[in-house]
């Protein structure tokens, strides 16, 4: 790392470019839209985003706070609901939704729904799937972006909350969810990860600039994969830091303050 | 390869999804043309008995009857049931009043980025309340089931998962395909609670911007309370007949709140106070601290208005008014 | 028949009766709207008219011509689609719909789709079903509106495009219809008739002026019941035909023009 | 007593509830923003081949895309499929160029209170027509299952009746409460054709007044030919969101048709002609006569506006505009 950027703006950069031009993508707050609104405003000006509960391609003024606030549907094409965006997103209309969890497992499903093993009397109460896991069954690809530590990244969930590959190859598609759907890319605070397209297991695609092979198994409870070669994460150009800064996240709200 | 299917659910069915028994409630229900204009108070001691099965509309932190759902906390309303479909800041309120003891899941206990409610995580840890496990759209489905009048739908989300094993769905075969699917049962909550823009005394109701899960929640519920920010003539909702989301036979009661979302945003007409909303999670964090606080804020005040007095006044209002982005367009002045 | 009034106007007015104020009803173009109309202007002003196109409870300024033309949302409460007025028919919030057909029954089943033996090439085609099965199978109470013959009146349909009460008591419910539902009136060019209540077989509650009971046997092709003592229909009051002649249907469209 | 529970039903299903194949090519649709408009002609040339089930918005004679429908008839296309969802004026059109030779028939041949159409009761009973028999609640739910992305949707309509018997619905336990219900499947039309009141030039389109079953078809459908009485401004489509019904990744066509729905009635601009719909009927009591009337306002017009100049003229299109009762508020000016 170095003072050119920090870690979270490498991980929003890095997440933008995850996202291609001209395609949907359903969009929570917090850095998944910081990174769909830098894509929009870098490489993907037709992105289109869409919002659970029902905001349809706003012109985005700035970050919202709730997926249903009045942000999310400034300038929008539609005001709709959260069925018409779940339905899209049954329908095979919607390529991508980007989102976060407690813990993630080498298939890439994840847990926000509790720590423990008594959902009665959970240890650690969590707000449960919300939409996460509709949008992970139903859109084409899922994107995950988190911090990268062993009690995130572990062997066994405490609770399965939102598929990913489930038990791995063909696992989705034996209990019903729609073929061809599933996890896509990991951006974490160490590197970016993809899936072997055979196994359905995790492994790194890139290191982010600074960080080792041991750093990313040290921070990791299952058996992490790597390809060979294995890249270094791009750094954020500074076309992509200024739009960021200046016309993304002004405020600072999800890349933090900067030092005048 | 084990592969997770998983064709038992153990999660409890809170209201039996009986199209039915709903069919012969919506029969009886009245649907002469009557003023049902009343105070937030009687609307909750009327449609609001212990043990009824409760849902709340609007988005957790937007849009939100919060007036009622204060309300509920006031009369000391317990045993309920309550449908947690993104239910954020209307989940805070209801857990601190422990009102409810049975909750069909889909988000609870978050504020989205603002967190974790402390005491509503120690109110779902404590063991006080039943769990079933949804998903944000299955539980939407769950209403829509019930308003189109039909005891289940299908879908294909949430298969595989222990979110699934936890609901109370099944797996079913497409007669058509074949193909596995869930089964998502009818939902149909004894009484909703709704905020909107604009009704007319009868309960004809317009709602500017996204409509989240409301369309379907009004008609799936068997009573309805609908607060207001402003109360029109009926020949206002004639103009603009588009934006009419719920007919008046829908409801039972017409309440008129101004600023009826607050802390929560109002699309078109504030935006949410953040600073309030921040200041009940930093009294959570400390129960004897966050009992004088609902003893300031919600058994210590008279009504709703007693409370955005005291926790927001004049000057704090037009403030959220200004922050406000979606400036109403003439169109739906 | 006396000449203050004409056989149509009779029909419209006992149809008008049928209805409950502060009732809904889905109700097609022609005499059922006609009748609606009256009742509306006259004993229920507080019945809400939906049609199945998705108008809901317009300001009649006059008979549409279509159930979904503009006529049908003049001064509406809301902009619908079908898909609204058909499951609020199906979540059980329709009290009334008001049927017509080529063939009906002694259990008041209707033909709407064909005369003939052949669906793929039949003697006479007809519409089908519209939304006439739909509203018949979810409507609380199915009320019909027709001329009196032996043609229409059969004992045994071509097609059973519609349903009564199919083949008798309890026959709704064993198919898996909503229980409590089903033909209610049947309003004829010679009588008005409803259902006994354990056979679910029609039977004349009123003899329209003038008629006998062996004019309503030459003209049904099935056995028809007779509840006893036998009424007479009730002539339209002075008011019913001001207001139907005035009010509802100036331009004659149903009821005929009247000569000067 | 003998009850008449079907358990199998004889209809042809025409098009499969294949949700799995429809995802794949939603999935491959482009959802690039690009301009989209272009001459009937050339939206039938592309998107109508010979032989693909279509199917039409509106009601019959309310808000149809005549201009289509003309040019599908007067390109000749043949063996197309189509959904018989309260079609009227709509169906008369397709019938007299006997382009289907199957269809989904819910509402078909009649014109409402106006009467049959000698003419397309004749092709459907020429034995030249498989037909499949729906309500139209259940033709309307298959759209809106496709529109899901589910294989099918249970009812509580069309049991018992032949109406059944000669559908391809089936029959189904409710996997929650036991009970019959009628499951119908998906339907995905090839294309769909819908006239609205305004859309921009990549598709995002609006329509006043009802929306009949067109919210769900045009999601149902694979390819969507909008026609629109004008051609506006993105921003003008953003500045009344909740008027949008469609967003432009649905939409491959947006043809400029002003009066698009004539002889029909379009809500807000213009009513019907009834004399001119009249005409029709009269002229297809005898083949020959009808004939010659096809070729003199179908076949023998370059365009729609060459059929409107000979059917109507300017002086008749103003007074159905006098006639409208529904006139354009301010609000969706």
């Amino acid at each position: 790392m170095t003072e050119r950027y920090s870690l979270m703006e490498l991980m929003v950069c890095v997440a933008a470019r995850q996202l291609e031009d001209g395609k949907t993508a359903v969009i929570g707050t917090g850095m998944p839209l910081a990174a769909a609104m830098l894509a929009q405003k870098t490489h993907a000006p037709s992105l289109i985003i869409l919002f659970e509960a029902g905001g349809v391609a706003p012109a985005l003024e700035r970050l919202p706070l709730s997926v249903a606030d009045s942000y999310t549907m400034t300038g929008g094409l539609m005001h709709s609901s959260m069925d018409e965006i779940m339905t899209a997103c049954q329908r095979g209309v919607v390529d991508y939704t980007f989102l976060g969890g407690a813990q993630i497992d080498c298939f890439g499903n994840l847990n926000s729904t509790m720590v423990g093993t008594d959902l009665q009397r959970p240890k650690v109460r969590l707000p449960g799937s919300g939409g996460a896991n509709d949008l992970a069954s139903l859109c084409w690809k899922t994107l995950i972006i988190t911090p990268h530590d062993k009690r995130r990244f572990v062997p066994k969930l405490d609770f399965l909350t939102t598929p990913g590959y489930l038990s791995g190859a063909g696992a989705r598609e034996a209990v019903g969810l729609p073929a061809g759907t599933g996890p896509y890319k990991v951006i974490s605070t160490l590197a970016l990860m993809g899936y072997d397209p055979d196994t359905k297991r995790m492994r790194v695609e890139s290191l982010h600039p600074g960080v080792t092979v041991d750093d990313v198994r040290a921070n990791t409870g299952f058996e992490m994969g790597f390809v060979e070669p294995l890249a270094v994460t791009a750094e954020p150009t500074d076309e992509e830091l200024r739009v960021l800064r200046e016309d993304v996240d002004p405020q600072g709200l999800i890349i933090g303050k900067r030092a005048a | 390869m084990a592969i997770n299917v998983i064709d038992e659910t153990v999660g409890t069915l809170f209201s039996e999804p009986d199209v039915d028994g709903a069919r012969r409630w919506f029969a009886a229900k009245s649907r002469v043309l009557s003023n049902k204009v009343m105070t937030v108070r009687e609307a909750v001691e009327r449609f609001v008995p212990d043990g009824a099965y409760l849902a709340s509309g609007g988005f957790g932190t937007v849009r939100i009857a919060t007036a009622v759902l204060h309300e509920i906390v006031r009369q000391r309303k317990h045993n309920l049931g309550f449908a947690g479909h993104t239910t954020t800041h209307d989940f805070e309120i209801l857990a601190a009043g422990q009102c409810f003891d049975r909750c069909d899941a889909a988000y609870v206990v978050g504020l989205e980025v603002r967190g974790l409610s402390p005491n509503a995580r120690r109110y779902m840890e404590s063991g006080q309340v039943q769990v079933t496990e949804w998903s944000n759209a299955t539980l939407g489905w769950r209403f829509k089931a019930a308003a189109m009048g039909v005891p289940f739908l299908p879908a294909r989300t949430l298969l595989g998962t222990d979110t699934f094993r936890h609901s109370a769905g099944r797996t079913i075969e497409c007669p058509f395909t074949g193909q596995t699917l869930a089964a998502v049962p009818a939902l149909f909550p004894d009484v909703g609670v709704i905020h909107v823009h604009r009704a007319d005394v009868y309960g004809n109701a317009q709602i500017d911007g996204i409509s989240v899960a409301d369309w379907d929640l009004a008609r799936a519920c068997k009573r309805l309370i609908i607060t207001t920010e402003r109360i029109v003539e009926t020949d206002e909702i004639r103009r603009n007949p588009e934006l009419t989301q719920i007919p008046y036979w829908l409801v039972d009661a017409v309440c008129h709140v101004p600023y009826g979302s607050y802390p929560g945003n109002m699309p078109y007409v504030h935006y949410s106070d953040e600073a309030h909303l921040a200041k009940w999670m930093e009294a959570e964090r400390d129960p004897a601290t966050f009992a004088e606080f609902l003893n300031t804020y919600i058994y210590g005040t008279q009504d709703f208005e007693g409370y955005l007095t005291l926790a927001a006044g004049e000057a704090r209002l037009a403030e959220l008014c200004a922050l406000e982005p979606l400036k109403r367009t003439p169109e739906v002045a």
